[in-house]
């Protein structure tokens, strides 16, 4: 069991769902995210995951792009990501995720950039566009750094690859709700246990459920249902319409 | 028929381009499409279908016209042009989308989408929903909607809905984007047509499937009216959809040297082109769902592109013609945009051919060339499509005063309007 | 090959149409071309040569295209379009003035002349001389010039100068004037490469001589893919080029109904229409070299015509179809504005198909006229041209706010211009 | 021999070259073409061509052109023609000729049209659309009228037509000086020599020459060469540029 999962499993025992953010670094500003993930601790999240921007997030909705090409044109780079990851792993003691396309990783050579993250102090990685069968390179540098690598699945992936993809798992599964990308809103219905059922037949990792997951209800909703509850294009959303200020008091009334 | 370029590697990879980087949620919809693919390439009435097709309602075979002036001006090689031109909707684009639109059907899928940059192939995709029934949906980068206006309004009047794309550069790649996002929502009832032999596996197979009805076709052509085989082809690339098709029936001829020719933009010194297998400026990396050369920078961030060609301003290029360059079986150059204009101008009035901006580059490259060959070799431009769609481009790039006149009236007569 | 449609009368006549009225400086240029073209007809090989031209330089044979959605909704006749817009410039012209080209190489001219209405003839006039290396000059009414600027814009690329007519309707009808002063005044150098089968003897025949390309094939293309012969068969006539191209192939099969569809602008009833053959409002004249219905005033003076399609506004028609008229061969119907832009958009929307504005004549009546017959029967519609061309006309007609938008910010952008 | 015709032999036994003017009826109003017709006549011109305006005058160049595009906006119609025509015959001894395209006499019928011409007291008719070959209606009708119908020869035109074209000629021939249309000008050379030696050849009947007339210098060069200098659109453009009151002293200027 990764250090990661052994720290999801001591928190759950504590907590009948946690809770997960996402931030995109750099957006509105650095300040303004630092300000952010300190708001989002002090308010009670579990573990958090941490966006470097890229110019081309295929798998994000128009919240998260917004994001990702503000920060990216405000002067946003790999470099001043992995500092500020640096940074706040050191002030906070919750595991902290890296998200980030794979075309950052490849560039900067995936090793190499697993060792950066590894010395960032990150407890993971989420690389939405690097399906296993591609990751023969990340994988042996995740496991060499100690570095949990996030998978995903689908309500579209089949049992088969459910099992396939959760072999390569490590720390938890990330079961996205619904067909689409992020920052749609997703209505929770019974038809969701069938899904998440198939999940847990797959792997034993604990399951994150995220995509449109935006107010205490739908959190509620997932209680007992999965691990981890993600909330992500809701609190960007929040910062854009109300500030950084809202955060803390939007963070405490989701559990 | 099977497909004249497979990929040398499992899940999708010529050499150590292509493959699959998908979300998740997609990668369902892409073994389907796998499926049904190879369920339609393994059915020899399928090719058949499509040929009748594109017979029937584009004008395959696509004439292969000889450039008597242009050869005589230069006194070197013969010059042809393969006229892709000519195809319904004015491009090689037609070949794709029809084959993709037969493949659709026999899938049961009811909507289809489609990035476009030049607006070519959203005409193309837009005709053939029409034609099939299908509702449709185009993006297209702002930027480009701006551009190619005449053909957003085709688009609308054929019923697709047009959605301009309002982030990043606001060209093709982001257009491309939107259209995953759209495909990631809806799979179950729609099929994305991808316009050219990019994106993930098995798009860059199945497009070159679809367009080496070019090369087929020329080869036989060629070799009735000439006697021999090309000593070269020219074909612009864009994503290398109409390059790949023409070059695919001469892979084996080595004598036949493939040369592809990529926006030079303003010059390759400059930056501002879109050039990934001609410059140095491009490295390989993995996005919108393949690996192959991008115009990136250091930290993996697609950098902007420039060409007066909307159909070739794009920041990836086919992972097929990255590994047929690694391979050194194609050559590539670059035509910067005012040696396109000049070629495109000469193409006009020497041979009475209008090419689109896009094939204009590789008229310009073969008027490079074709004066140091012996006029015993025959070469062949692959002119992609027609120039008409261009007008407000090659207007403003020939400064003509008139049009600019025409165009103030036209903007005066819409003030008088309620 | 002998023309299709020879003389019943001497001097060029087709029972009372038809005739040479010229002025004296021309006759002996028009026997000198009479000459020409019985000679190149009696040489087996020209008619070769033509058909190669055209096969290798345009996309001849031009496709049959089944219209599966619009006969599904029409629930009446199958109905087909021969796609003469697929043809090099975008319409049937090019068969002309190809077939005029070659003519004009073996006269050993130098120079060509020729009028335009929409522009399309115009644009193949330029194509060709660009070809064949012949200069040339381009008369176009200044209305036109305006209605069809992207037209004028390729001619003067492909080297043409166009010059702008400023006497009477400043449409058609004048430039048809100015050119056959041009050829009084230059007709040792020059050949006058006359639109449409209107004009003086031999100009009804010998272009119909080269548009009976579209027949021919047309005949053979649909006995191979339907087994019969068509009901009906729909073109639009302007000075009547397509309409006989299409017709001349079934003259003799009077089970094959002809249906000519003229202007009928704002209705006949308004008079302003283009109608002569379908209205009362046409009476004979000789006007322009030649003996037909024109519209005319009781002292003879030529009406002002009126329709969306500038290639259908014209005050004559050819006395060929003058005569197939009165022995009752071709039926005559018109189609108003409204009608054709309605015909435009539903081929546009079910079939992809984009017809000219001209040709969506030839829908118009065969919509009007499919459901009422049996879905055994077959009718053909002849897609003289694609509606490219007509963005301008079009946009406006569907007042398209996007497009007027598109217009003030281009205009807006030249003004920023030192 | 023609009434027209011995008219023409009387006044050449006088005259070693005789001068034809052209006017466009209602060209630029009925009052003015009156003032015209009467100084060209005080000036001494020995026949007019009086043309009725057509709206596809082919045959004439940009000067007539205009004229009869701009007669016919002002109202110009073959009924206020031919009362004009009336007007000047009665009014004038000289020989007047009609002259028009061949839709005018066509659309009216063709012999009533010329029993029209033949009331108004005109003594021709020039109709430049109108070669021999389609005159069987025309030529007949003339002839019962008594009137004559004047032909054209060109210098492209073969020996053998000039003989048959003179076969229907009456009155006068009319030569055409050089290709092109009415109005442009034409440099008059030793050329000239050679085509009017053909045309004399071709017929015995009286020469007119015109097309690009315009000056005492060209009318002095044609004398003793044809019977009749044609002045065309020389008089139009002298109206045009200096008005009706010029006209006298230009036409007194030419002989
Ligand atoms: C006419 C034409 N040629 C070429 C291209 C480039 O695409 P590809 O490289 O896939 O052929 C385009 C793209 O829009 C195009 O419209
Ligand atoms: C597309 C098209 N169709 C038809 C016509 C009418 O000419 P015609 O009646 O000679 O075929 C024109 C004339 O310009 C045209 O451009």
């Amino acid at each position: 069991m990764s250090t990661l999962e052994t720290r999801i499993r001591q928190a759950r025992s504590k907590q009948d769902i946690l809770l997960m953010t996402h931030i995109v670094i750099g957006y509105p500003s650095f300040a303004a995210s630092l300000e952010i993930v300190d708001a989002m601790v002090a308010a009670g999240v579990d573990l958090m995951e941490m966006q470097i921007p890229f110019s081309e997030p295929m798998a994000d909705g128009p919240v998260i792009l917004a994001a990702n090409q503000k920060a990216l044109a405000a002067g946003s780079t790999v470099e001043r990501c992995l500092e500020f990851a640096t940074t706040v792993t050191r002030k906070h003691s919750i595991p902290f995720l890296c998200m980030s396309y794979y075309n950052l990783l490849l560039r900067a050579g995936v090793a190499g950039f697993v060792d950066r993250m590894q010395a960032a102090g990150l407890a993971g990685a989420i690389v939405p566009d690097l399906p296993p069968e591609e990751a023969g390179e990340y994988l042996p540098a995740m496991a060499r750094a100690g570095l949990d690598p996030i998978f995903i699945f689908s309500p579209s992936t089949p049992d088969e690859r459910l099992r396939h993809i959760a072999a390569s798992a490590r720390g938890f599964v990330y079961c996205v709700a619904r067909k689409g990308v992020t920052g749609l809103h997703t209505t929770f219905s019974a038809e969701l246990d069938a899904y998440l059922a198939r999940c847990r037949t797959a792997t034993k990792l604990p399951l994150a459920l995220g995509f449109g997951v935006q107010d205490a209800a739908d959190v509620n909703f997932l209680r007992g249902k999965v691990d981890i509850a993600v909330v992500g294009s809701a609190t960007l959303r929040l910062i854009d319409d109300r500030g950084v200020a809202a955060v803390g008091a939007f963070v405490r009334g989701l559990r | 028929m099977t497909s004249p370029l497979s990929p040398d590697q499992p899940r999708g990879y010529y050499g150590k381009f292509g493959g699959a980087y998908l979300p998740e949620i997609l990668v369902a919809t892409f073994r389907e499409l796998e499926t049904a693919f190879a369920a339609a390439q393994a059915d020899p009435a399928f090719w058949r279908e499509y040929e009748t097709l594109m017979g029937e309602y584009s004008c395959r075979p696509t004439p292969l016209t000889f450039a008597e002036n242009l050869t005589r001006d230069f006194g070197g090689a013969r010059i042809f042009v393969k006229r892709e031109d000519l195809n319904h909707t004015g491009a090689h684009k037609a070949n794709n989308v029809m084959g993709q639109g037969l493949l659709v059907r026999r899938m049961g899928k009811k909507r289809v989408i489609a990035e476009t940059g030049a607006g070519q192939h959203g005409v193309a995709t837009a005709t053939m929903a029409a034609k099939f029934g299908f509702e449709c949906t185009i993006y297209m980068g702002e930027v480009d909607v701006e551009r190619q206006r005449p053909n957003v309004f085709w688009m609308e009047r054929l019923g697709a809905r047009v959605v301009p794309v309002k982030d990043g550069s606001r060209t093709l790649k982001d257009a491309i984007n939107e259209a995953f996002r759209d495909w990631a929502a809806n799979m179950d009832s729609t099929h994305y047509v991808l316009g050219t032999a990019c994106g993930p596996h098995p798009f860059p197979t199945m497009v070159t499937y679809f367009q080496s009805i070019i090369g087929q076709e020329l080869r036989k052509q060629v070799v009735e009216r000439t006697g021999r085989l090309p000593r070269r082809i020219y074909a612009c690339v864009g994503g290398g959809s109409n390059a790949l098709g023409v070059f695919s029936a001469f892979l084996d001829d080595t004598a036949v040297e493939l040369v592809g020719v990529e926006a030079g933009g303003r010059g390759l010194p400059t930056h501002r082109h879109a050039a990934r297998l001609a410059s140095q400026d491009a490295s390989i990396g993995v996005a919108q769902g393949y690996r192959t050369y991008f115009l990136q920078n250091s930290d993996g961030q697609m950098l902007e592109t420039h060409s007066v060609a909307a159909g070739l301003d794009y920041i990836g290029v086919s992972p097929i013609l990255a590994h047929l360059r690694d391979t050194g079986r194609v050559r590539f150059e670059s035509a910067t945009d005012a040696e396109v204009v000049a070629a495109l101008a000469l193409a006009v009035r020497r041979e009475g051919l209008i090419p689109a901006l896009e094939s204009a580059h590789a008229f310009a490259q073969a008027c490079k060339e074709a004066p140091g060959l012996p006029p015993d070799d025959v070469i062949v431009i692959n002119q992609s499509g027609r120039g008409d769609k261009d007008i407000f481009t090659v207007a403003d790039a020939f400064g003509d005063p008139a049009w600019e006149d025409f165009i103030r009236r036209k903007a005066a007569s819409y003030e008088r309007k309620p």
